[in-house]
């Protein structure tokens, strides 16, 4: 399967730098407002059409772009219980830490496991072709995180056991 | 001086930027609220003004090349008209009526109007209202459905060209009764009462229409939208209009230029500018671009911020430069020297927060757009 | 530290060291244990004197299972009656008696931190000798009642003699989600071990989720999301012997603390783990940032400025 | 208090909505015409394919998509006949079937790639992909902004 994964990865590279071509924009319905269209949805035509980006069914990005904000959903690859618990944990612990991670959005779309949302403010400070790369890198170690964790929480489970049923011999 | 002259003035970005005259001053906006008057006699830029009553970020400067006045406007949803009297800016402020923010605004060639682009929709046409001795406007309002992004003077300096976000390249006839003699005909129609839509123009791609210009002659549209196209539209006196669509691989163009009848300046989301040629009107063509993307060689730096970067990225090489000059997306291409019918250099402003002065030489053309690394 | 041990270290670490010390002094100290365990040690008489009182829940249940012949067996003389106010058991040491020899001594000191292991161990001894006595063909079959230890608040130990074996079941609670999940495999492996050929010995170990298992069926427990039953199914092989029996029930006795804490541990690994890949994704981001080091910079003013 | 729940930029009149700016996207055609013309080109690539011209075939499927709304059951055919075609071909013979293709029918390719990358439980994502990544070395980021931008939906 992993051979899938690299194009995929080209895919939403690609894909993202097509879409974070953001502009400063100032709302037409609010006066003297300036917010991001694709969360405010009150102007259709500055809005683009959403693209999804899907490995399998499990895994799948949503990039939706307006004139000044992006908006990309991830939906992290779960294949059983404890990686639900283990994507919802770490997402969970990176959305606490929103401030820090300045393009991170609170909470997910429905939907997804984590969401982030890039405005004209972060593409004027910061690289985007660098923006595009956490995002890309992100998906990658995230996947990668949670089977090593998962593999550390089973390797671990198994030691405890074998070492407290092998004090019966 | 060297070509491209790089000038780098602050980190943020350069929402717009204007040179006087004798490009002997430049006034720019560094994403904030304030105009910076450069002077730019000398190779040294320095800020001589600042210009600060507007109070959200200004959105466009136009400096007029013969009265030396500037016009300003703002997502405050004010215009402001400077003039210098014994060495000082004073502010004009312009009757705009409009309710939503100014987003791009021209003085016509005559320098005895200007039209300020807005969020409501609408387009303020100008003029200075001698018995109220202020600027008072009229609105350019149907058919427009979106912000108007930009807006360009024909140099008959009554029809008007708009792009807007509604995905349509228009002209309209901007005709003040008082102010303009009634004009000569031309290719666009010859009854021009105010507010008449002479041309409205679109790639079916969609995308906003985030640049116009006319050509020299006056007699061709040119509009860059954000399906990363250029369109040039010839209209017809039948009303059929032919619309030349040229689709580029690269990302968006905000800002284009003609250099001269044949040849179009474009730059945008790809940080370079680009040249489009066509050597009989209808093959239009990218050629390719006008920064030659050399590599920049690495400056050696010191143990300590390797430490330092080690500590913050996680990587000790510092590698984010892009091989263009500009290293963020250009935000306006605009004549430097030259004619209007055979510009000689043109000047960018990026949101990188650089001015560049490029030589207009399409014999150093890159060809190989791909290794623009965005 | 992978086991965990049997008694209560505080408890043995501060006696060893009241009777190591030269001059006596007052004490007065509140410990606690898990399950809720309390322990409170006192110098109420003299300071030579220590009273170790203790107070566990589930007390009466165990009386009932004869938790007091173990009592008397082990502390015997040391045993105060009645107990301090508001505790279950209180012990008594006398400084000024205790054997001279290093090894007597800390004998003295195990004992006492292992008093509520001992009090424990009542519904196990006594399912023990039923099931001997289902072995012994001199003897009448017994009819032998499923002994339930509400230790815990919401979790129970259930022990039960049967014809060849002896039924421990855990009931456990996992109060959200996470803990619930980490239990699951936690549990699953320890089904699976005995499937090792070196653990062939090791008592089998079943477990269910939400419904409890057919031996509990008649108390009509609630079922719960959040429950777990964990059956040990332990055979002769596993008490015969009286060295392997006290240490087969010292051991099951830890079972559930034992779980809880390493879910805890690998919990908290995690936990690290995380803190240490956000950082990692901080540093990616910040890639994404211009950051002119050492390079000097013109302000809008024209003023040059340096970087530090 | 119920006023207070209104929307009221709906009464903007100004406002440019979706159903317009679909409406100004439409081809003027009735459903039934683009519903037979989507099967006619469906039955047109099949026999392209067993006659085993896959580059025949894949023009083909690209050809006059159905645009506008209410069109789902036509959207939904043409994206098959044009999966269908894709997964005919090797990988290897992706670049040059790209090559093969015209400026718009590689936009009205790309537009069908993601298309068919928002159905994952219908189609094979990897086969998807490979196809994009070769098509956006040919095409740019430029193509994919333009399935962003345009109006002209495929599904």
């Amino acid at each position: 399967m992993s051979n899938t994964l690299r194009p995929y990865l080209t895919a939403v590279r690609s894909t993202l730098t097509a879409a974070m071509c953001v502009e400063n924009f100032s709302s037409q319905v609010v006066e003297r407002h300036n917010k991001p269209e694709i969360e405010a949805g009150t102007s259709k035509e500055v809005i683009m059409n959403p693209l999804m980006i899907s490995r399998n069914e499990n895994e799948q990005v949503l990039i939706e772009t307006s004139v000044n904000s992006v908006r990309i959903s991830i939906k992290i690859k779960q294949a059983d219980d404890l990686e639900t618990i283990l994507c919802h944990k770490f997402s969970r612990f990176m959305m606490m830490r929103a401030d820090n991670f300045v393009i991170l959005r609170r909470k997910p779309v429905d939907g997804y496991d984590i969401s982030f949302l890039i405005t004209n403010t972060h593409t004027e400070q910061m690289y985007k072709h660098k923006l595009v790369d956490f995002i890309v890198h992100f998906m990658e170690a995230v996947d990668r995180e949670i089977s090593e964790m998962k593999l550390s929480v089973n390797k671990r489970a198994r030691t405890v056991a074998e070492s407290y049923l092998g004090q019966f011999m | 001086m060297s070509s491209p002259d790089v000038h780098e003035l602050t980190l943020s970005p350069i929402t717009a930027h204007s040179f006087n005259g004798d490009r002997t001053k430049l006034a720019v906006c560094p994403n904030d609220t304030n105009v910076h008057i450069y002077n730019t006699s000398s190779n040294n830029w320095s800020i001589e003004a600042t210009l600060k009553d507007h109070d959200k970020v200004v959105t466009g400067i136009d400096f007029a090349p013969n009265s030396n006045r500037i016009v300003t406007c703002s997502q405050d949803r004010n215009a402001y008209v400077w003039t210098q009297e014994n060495g000082v800016w004073k502010p004009a402020l312009v009757l705009l009526r409009i309710n939503r923010a100014a987003t791009y605004v021209r003085w016509s060639p005559n320098e005895d109007k200007f039209a300020v682009a807005s969020g409501a929709r609408a387009i303020s046409v100008c003029y200075f209202d001698e018995d109220n001795d202020w600027w008072g406007s009229k609105h350019i309002k149907k058919p427009i459905r979106s912000t108007v992004l930009s807006v360009d003077w024909h140099p008959n300096n009554v029809l008007l060209a708009s792009g807007s976000a509604d995905m349509k390249a228009r002209v309209f006839s901007a005709f003040i009764k008082g102010v303009d003699k009634k004009p000569a005909p031309t290719v666009w129609g010859d009854k021009l009462p105010f507010n008449t839509l002479c041309g409205e123009f679109q790639s079916n791609r969609g995308g906003w229409v985030h640049s116009v210009a006319f050509s020299p002659s006056g007699d061709v549209l040119a509009f860059a939208g954000h399906d990363s196209s250029i369109n040039i539209a010839y209209p017809s006196a039948d009303g059929n209009p032919t619309v030349v669509t040229v689709v580029t691989p690269s990302l968006p163009y905000l800002s284009l230029i003609w250099a001269n009848d044949r040849q179009i300046v474009a730059a945008g989301h790809d940080c370079a500018p680009v040249l489009f040629e066509t050597s009989d009107n209808q093959d239009w063509h990218l050629t390719g671009s006008l920064d030659e993307n050399k590599k920049k060689t690495s400056i050696s730096t010191s143990v300590l911020s390797r430490f330092k970067t080690m500590d913050s990225r996680g990587s000790s090489d510092n590698d984010t430069d892009l091989n263009t000059i500009h290293q963020n997306t250009i935000l306006q291409v605009r004549p430097y020297s030259g004619s209007p019918d055979q510009v000689a250099q043109f000047s960018t402003a990026g949101v990188d927060g650089k001015i560049v002065i490029w030589d207009f030489d399409p014999s150093r053309v890159a060809k190989d757009l791909s290794s623009l690394r965005v | 530290m992978i086991l965990l041990d049997y008694h209560n270290v505080i408890l043995h670490d501060t006696l060893s060291a009241r009777f190591e010390s030269e001059k006596p002094e007052a004490l007065d100290m509140t410990i606690v244990d898990f399950d809720g365990v309390l322990y409170h040690l006192s110098t109420p008489t003299s300071k030579t004197n220590i009273q170790i009182s203790f107070k566990w829940r589930c007390f009466p249940e165990l009386i009932n299972y004869g938790a007091n012949d173990i009592l008397q067996r082990e502390y015997g003389t040391m045993l105060v009656t009645p107990p301090q106010q508001g505790f279950d058991v209180t012990l008594n040491v006398d400084l000024t008696s205790l054997p001279q020899e290093a090894e007597a001594r800390e004998e003295l000191i195990r004992k006492v931190s292992l008093l509520k292991r001992n009090i424990m161990a009542a519904p196990f001894e006594r399912a023990f000798k039923e099931q001997e006595q289902f072995e012994d063909e001199k003897q009448a079959n017994p009819n032998p009642e499923l002994m339930a230890v509400h230790y815990r608040e919401d979790e129970a130990i259930y022990v039960k003699a049967n014809q060849d074996r002896v039924t421990v079941i855990f009931s456990t609670r996992f109060k959200d989600e996470t803990d619930r999940v980490f239990g699951k495999v936690f549990l699953q492996e320890f089904v699976d071990a005995r499937k090792r050929q070196d653990l062939q010995n090791a008592p089998p170990v079943l477990f269910s989720t939400r419904e409890p298992p057919l031996e509990l069926r008649h108390l009509n427990l609630q079922d719960s999301e959040e429950m777990s039953y964990i059956t040990f199914v332990l055979f002769p092989r596993h008490f015969a012997a009286l060295d392997v029996r006290e240490e087969t029930i010292s051991r099951i006795q830890i079972f559930r603390d034992y779980l809880h804490y390493h879910i805890k541990c690998a919990k908290a690994y995690m936990h690290t783990r995380m803190r240490a890949r956000v950082r990692d994704f901080l540093k990616v981001l910040n890639r994404a940032k211009p950051e002119n080091i050492n390079v000097e910079k013109k302000t809008a003013t024209g003023r040059t400025f340096r970087r530090t | 208090m119920a006023f207070r729940r209104i929307d009221i930029d709906q009464y903007d009149e100004d406002i440019y909505t979706e159903e317009e700016i679909l409406a100004d996207a439409e081809s003027g055609r009735s459903i039934d015409e683009i519903n037979s013309v989507v099967d006619a080109r469906a039955t047109d690539v099949r026999n392209l394919l067993t006659r085993g011209n896959n580059s025949d075939a894949l023009t083909k499927s690209l050809e006059d998509p159905p645009y506008g709304r209410n069109l789902e059951s036509a959207k939904a055919k043409n994206i098959k006949t044009v999966v269908d075609v894709l997964n005919q071909f090797r990988a290897n013979d992706i670049p040059t079937a790209i090559k093969g293709l015209n400026l718009d029918q590689q936009d009205v390719l790309m537009k069908y790639l993601y298309a068919a990358l928002s159905k994952p439980e219908q189609f094979n994502s990897g086969m998807i992909l490979n196809w994009h990544e070769k098509l956006t070395e040919v095409a740019g980021p430029g193509s994919i902004v333009r399935v962003m931008t345009d109006k002209r939906t495929v599904f």
